[in-house]
């Protein structure tokens, strides 16, 4: 092993113990940054899961003063009256239920977090290209999300245009009774793209230049690779969006017209733009899990990743037909039926990277050792979990049946198996697995298996039955189903799935629990609890400001697992090799 | 780590374009332009012209003032890379109007 | 810490990274994002003219054509300056490189003033970004896509002027040298990509 | 469980049938991916002493599982395109045997019938505010558009959807109604604090009981 030094810089600067403001709040260092960004985001994910319970709620009994929403006391009278959820607010928790979680959850927890944390380690540098530009997209994002929360509380409610903010509702406050929420979630997704933005900037800089020696592409993580990609699409998606954004609080705010038809605007505009942004949007969501999931499955199996070229330039496929297929939301929007043909085409060949991706991953647990720690359990599931949702994916890719499932539950489903049984199951995996680096600590594995078994269970009963609310053609963002004679028989089974995400809710706190427990009492964590090669693992559990005391020479790819070359079943990347010619180790420091 | 290291990197020693010809090049073919503009070519020919002299202008400040010329391809590579993506979404909207 | 050090692994040389700063590629990288950003705005107004034809007006009717071809004059201008002063420093020219900086400086404001002057005028003529109280010909969307798009061109020539007065107080400190001046080639990157912007959008917006 | 409503439009058997097929093969995958994950978790499972294989790969097995889905989901996607051309393309549309006009507004379907001239945008016409009445084996040809905001013409039986943009006024939509009956009309896209309650009624007659309806409406409506 390469590197277990107490004392460890490689940066130039003399070392001398910042200041607490410095070295936690206003720190430049990479882990520093990361570990804000999970804290902040486990929180959003927190308020995102408890508006999914004020969804749930509403649709279990719906509009029943016998079951009064718990808490809704609480809550402003323009809210929740009398206990019962009223339609403006269910609309403006689904509408911030899928923002929170996708822009304020998810994504920060995929990017802001473990780009930050893993980027630098895996590939041996002692931090970003630019850490100032890094702490200032994290002090960027932090308000973007206060701003958010700010919504709820002002006249008028929160944006309840859903989070796809389809004009004119989202853009006239005649149509929606919504005025200052509405442009304060504009402003904080634009200041949200300025912080995605310097993180993406940060992240392909530092990928690209900081490698250290012997680091070439093809001896990347897969983990870091999914990050450089998603980066990537980060770099050039969201700029789109901050355009759109850009205009339509124009439209909100001093009367232009660009998608309000009154004066000649199209509303089929803003859609374009949109999902121009919003499909390369769920690749970022899923593309970095599929990294993390990689890493876990490889080290789990104790087996290198099945077919490693493979599964890099799957991640390099999607990425590139995801800027190809985003006309796939809009099949029923009004939009030209011919183009609708073309976006079919390309959609369903986007599911063949997938396809590989999905082979890959059992063929690396073909014949392996697998070791079912929580970490694997959940990377386990995600496949099991991301292929229903990926299915489910190909049946509204078929533009006559996206005819009738378009705006179905059959949608919502679709879209948590992806997001929850993807992203989040792939979170939950690599919390656990870095867990031991970032925090020096171990997480309890009892109540981690606690968790990942509930959650499995909970998770597929709230959402399998959701295909069949679709097909049966439930429609999304209504707040009460019942008004409809055909949606009355389900009823029951709209109980039943209201009941099991209360259980699945209620299933994260052992998680919570567990998190925080574990920080102040969970085992001293060694350098390298799971045995793995990649380079994070040879820097000490946590690492310190710098990473690596000296930089790391590596030799080989990170998936070297039950190597014949080794009498271990690992084989780190910067273990210098038996015997041949000792390579010239980088200097340290240039000046 | 500091970003100033990076900028003791040795120059490569390529031949200093001429910038004053660029420079002249680029206001010629602005005035080309704002006389095609009023010639009245008819509106797709115009359209045309216009475009293309604007790209070709474009492509100048690029090659020459920002010294792609003279970078290593990947970089070349990765700075035309998100173009066509431009190119698909204006054109594929475009489509439906 | 430098990894340009050439090495040599298991037979081949291995030397990660571009060849190129740091500071240069996160500016390119960023610039990328610019042209996506450029693309939605300028994007919405080709989509919207397409769609509206009868919302636009005919060049030079309601612009003014040779101001602003003096103006895009102008923005060329600052181009060859930037690039002299990057020229300069590469020769290790202190003056020089702070004459040109400043002319620069000076061009790049002078242009902002002609765009000020322009939208007053614009403005009187009833010339206006929001529907309510639009008077020119051509319709309302004229007026949002035009000042969204040559508005935030604007803005992006303000921050380069901002930008460039902080490197030209610099420059007049001393703080460039011929061996390293990553921050007058970043800046000089920044700089012009605002002018190729401007020389489509000059096109587009006033000419066709 | 809840499952597909009833079919009782002339194209909505090939949607159905599209929506089948799909399930079965998706079906199918599904089942052989999961039970493989399965078995390998369970057959692979860390025991004293296995060692794995030291395996990185293998380019054969990598091109046929991705020809593999390539060619299912070509096929899928070709065999999509012909009913979908069918039903939302202009060109294909057939001759209708009733042309309605269909205004969505914040929060009800405003219905527009063709007078006794059987033509719409003239004097005689008259309105129905949240009804359709329809005869039954007739094309029948939708003009869709919206005053506010955008909605979606839904109606789950006939497995026709189609949003109502406003200021786009080509929106057209057809379908042909194999059985008398009344059916609903829903709203599939978030419009408002109302949306949830913007339901209208489709009443199918049969030929004769259409005319009756027809004459009394039409009487009516002068
Ligand atoms: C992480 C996020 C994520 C991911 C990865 C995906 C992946 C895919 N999505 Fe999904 N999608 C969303 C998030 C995501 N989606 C969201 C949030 C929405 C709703 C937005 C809204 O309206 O609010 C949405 C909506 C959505 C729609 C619009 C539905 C509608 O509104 O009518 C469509 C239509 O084509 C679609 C298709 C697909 C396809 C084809 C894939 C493919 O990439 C899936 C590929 C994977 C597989 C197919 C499984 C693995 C493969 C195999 C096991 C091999 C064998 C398979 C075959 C041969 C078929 N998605
Ligand atoms: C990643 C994204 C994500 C996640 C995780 C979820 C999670 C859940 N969602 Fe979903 N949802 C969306 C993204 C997501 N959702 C989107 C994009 C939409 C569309 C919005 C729109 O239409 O505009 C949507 C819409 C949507 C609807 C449709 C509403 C409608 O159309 O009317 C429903 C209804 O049941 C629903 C339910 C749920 C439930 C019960 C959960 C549960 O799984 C929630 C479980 C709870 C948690 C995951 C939180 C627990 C976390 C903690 C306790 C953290 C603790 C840790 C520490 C503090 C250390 N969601
Ligand atoms: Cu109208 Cu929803
Ligand atoms: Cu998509």
């Amino acid at each position: 092993m390469a590197t277990t030094s107490a004392h460890a810089t490689a940066a130039a600067e003399p070392h001398h113990e910042p200041s607490f403001v410095r070295k936690y709040i206003f720190s430049t260092d990479h882990k520093v940054i990361g570990i804000q960004f999970l804290f902040m985001s486990l929180f959003f994910l927190l308020i995102g899961g408890l508006l999914a319970g004020v969804i749930r709620w509403q649709l279990g009994w719906p509009t029943n003063p016998d079951m009064p929403l718990p808490g809704g006391g609480l809550l402003p009278e323009t809210m929740v009256n009398q206990g019962i959820v009223l339609p403006e607010f269910y609309n403006s928790a689904v509408t911030m239920h899928g923002t929170i979680m996708i822009f304020f959850a998810i994504m920060p927890l995929l990017v802001g977090v473990y780009a930050n944390y893993l980027i630098p380690l895996q590939i041996g540098a002692p931090d970003m290209a630019f850490p100032k530009l890094n702490m200032a997209s994290f002090w960027t994002a932090a308000p973007a999300g206060v701003i958010m929360l700010a919504g709820f509380f002002v006249a008028g409610g929160h944006s309840g245009a859903g989070w796809t903010q389809y004009p004119p509702l989202s853009a006239n406050p005649e149509f929606s009774g919504v005025y200052m929420g509405q442009q304060l979630w504009l402003i904080s997704m634009i200041v949200l793209g300025f912080s995605s933005l310097m993180g993406a900037v940060n992240y392909v800089t530092t990928v690209i230049n900081m490698r250290a020696p012997g680091m070439t592409w093809f001896r990347l993580p897969l983990a870091t690779w999914a990050l450089f990609v998603t980066a990537v699409l980060i770099l050039l998606a969201v700029p789109v969006l901050t355009g759109a954004l850009i205009l339509l609080l124009f439209d909100q705010t001093i009367g232009t017209t660009f998608f309000s038809p009154e004066y000649g605007g199209e509303p089929l505009l803003w859609q374009h733009l949109f999902w121009f942004f919003g499909h390369p949007e769920v690749y970022i969501l899923i593309l970095p899990a599929m990294g993390f999931v990689s890493e876990i499955i490889a080290a789990g199996s104790r087996k290198p990743i099945f077919g490693y070229h493979a599964m890099v330039l799957a991640i390099i496929a999607i990425a590139f037909l995801g800027w190809g297929v985003w006309g796939h939301h809009m099949f029923q929007s009004g939009m030209n039926p011919t183009l609708g043909m073309g976006f079919m085409a390309t959609t369903m060949v986007i599911a063949v990277p997938s396809a590989i991706k999905v082979f890959n991953w059992l063929a690396t647990m073909w014949r392996g050792d697998l070791h079912f720690h929580t970490p694997m359990l959940h990377a386990v599931a995600f496949v099991g979990m991301f292929v229903i949702g990926g299915l489910s994916g190909v049946f509204v890719a078929s533009t006559p049946v996206d005819i009738f499932l378009h705006d179905t539950y059959f949608v919502v489903a679709h879209i948590h198996y992806v997001l929850f049984g993807g992203s989040l199951f792939a979170l939950y995996a690599a919390i656990t697995f870095w867990y031991p680096k970032m925090f020096g600590r171990m997480m309890n594995p009892l109540l981690g298996k606690l968790h990942f078994w509930l959650t499995v269970l909970f998770f597929n009963l709230t959402f399998f039955p959701m295909h069949n609310l679709g097909i049966a053609g439930m429609m999304r963002r209504i707040y009460d189903p019942n008004q409809y004679e055909f949606l009355r028989p389900m009823q029951e089974l709209n109980t039943m799935i209201s009941i099991a995400a209360l259980l699945l809710i209620g299933t994260q706190l052992i998680f919570a629990f567990n998190f925080f427990w574990s920080l102040f009492r969970g085992e001293p964590a060694p350098a390298n609890p799971w045995r793995a090669n990649s380079l994070e693992w040879a820097a000490p559990s946590p690492p310190p400001h710098g990473n690596f005391a000296r930089t790391p020479v590596v030799y080989r790819g990170p998936y070297e697992y039950s190597s014949p070359l080794s009498v271990e079943d690992y084989l780190p990347q910067d273990d210098p090799p038996a015997e041949g010619p000792e390579p010239v180790p980088a200097p340290a420091t240039s000046h | 780590m500091t970003m100033d290291s990076a900028d003791v990197a040795v120059e490569s020693t390529h031949k200093k374009p001429n910038y004053m010809a660029v420079f002249v090049g680029l206001a010629v073919l602005t005035l080309v332009e704002v006389g095609v503009a009023f010639l009245g070519l008819g509106r797709v020919t115009t359209i045309l012209v216009l475009v293309g002299l604007a790209v070709w202008k474009a492509v100048l400040v690029a090659l020459y003032y920002m010294h792609l010329r003279f970078e290593p391809p990947r970089l070349i590579i990765m700075v035309v890379a998100p173009l066509p993506l431009a190119f698909i979404l204006v054109l594929a909207v475009l489509t439906e109007f | 810490m430098d990894h340009s050090a050439a090495m040599t692994l298991e037979g081949g040389p291995v030397e990660p990274g571009m060849g190129v700063p740091n500071l240069k590629l996160g500016m390119w990288v960023f610039l990328l994002s610019e042209v996506m950003f450029f693309t939605a705005l300028i994007g919405s107004y080709i989509i919207l003219r397409a769609a509206q034809p009868e919302a636009f007006a005919e060049p030079g009717v309601v612009l003014n054509v040779p101001l602003t071809a003096f103006n895009t004059f102008l923005l060329i201008c600052s181009s060859v300056t930037m690039v002299k002063a990057f020229a300069a420093i590469e020769h290790g020219d202190q003056k020089g490189l702070r004459l040109w900086l400043l002319a620069t400086v000076a061009m790049g404001a002078c242009f902002l003033g002609v765009q000020a002057y322009e939208y007053v005028k614009l403005v009187d003529h009833g010339f206006v970004p929001f529907a309510a109280g639009y008077a020119a010909e051509g319709g309302a969307l004229y007026g949002a896509t035009f000042y969204t798009m040559t508005g935030f061109h604007g803005a992006h020539v303000t921050i380069g002027v901002l930008a460039l007065i902080w490197i030209t107080v610099r420059a007049f400190m001393g703080k460039y040298t011929r061996a390293s001046h990553g921050g007058v080639e970043t800046m000089g990157l920044y700089w012009h990509f605002v002018d190729l912007v401007w020389i489509i959008l000059f096109t587009i917006v006033y000419l066709i | 469980m809840p499952w597909l409503p009833a079919q009782v439009s002339t194209f909505g058997g090939e949607i159905d049938s599209i929506f089948y097929i799909i399930l079965v093969i998706t079906g199918i995958i599904f089942l052989l991916v999961e039970a493989t994950l399965l078995w390998f978790a369970f057959r692979y499972r860390h025991r004293e002493g296995r060692k794995a294989e030291h395996i990185h790969g293998n380019w054969k097995v990598e091109v046929i599982w991705t020809t593999i889905p390539f060619i299912i989901v070509i096929a899928l996607g070709a065999m999509s395109f012909g009913p979908w051309a069918r039903i939302k393309m202009l060109g294909r549309f057939p001759a209708p045997g009733l042309e309605i006009g269909v205004m969505a507004s914040q929060f009800e379907w405003m219905v527009t019938y063709p007078g006794a001239d059987g033509r719409l945008g003239t004097d005689d016409d008259f309105q129905r505010r949240n009804q359709v009445h329809i005869p039954v084996a007739q094309p029948i040809l939708v003009h869709l558009s919206a005053e506010d905001v955008i909605h979606s013409f839904f109606l789950p039986h006939f497995r026709v959807k189609q949003d109502a943009v406003p200021g786009m006024d080509n929106q057209v939509v057809w379908f042909e109604a194999t059985e008398p009956g009344e059916y609903e009309l829903a709203c599939a896209e978030l419009c408002g604090t109302g949306h949830t309650r913007m339901r209208g009624t489709l009443v199918v007659h049969s030929a004769a009981d259409f005319e009756t309806w027809y004459e009394g409406a039409t009487q009516t409506a002068n």
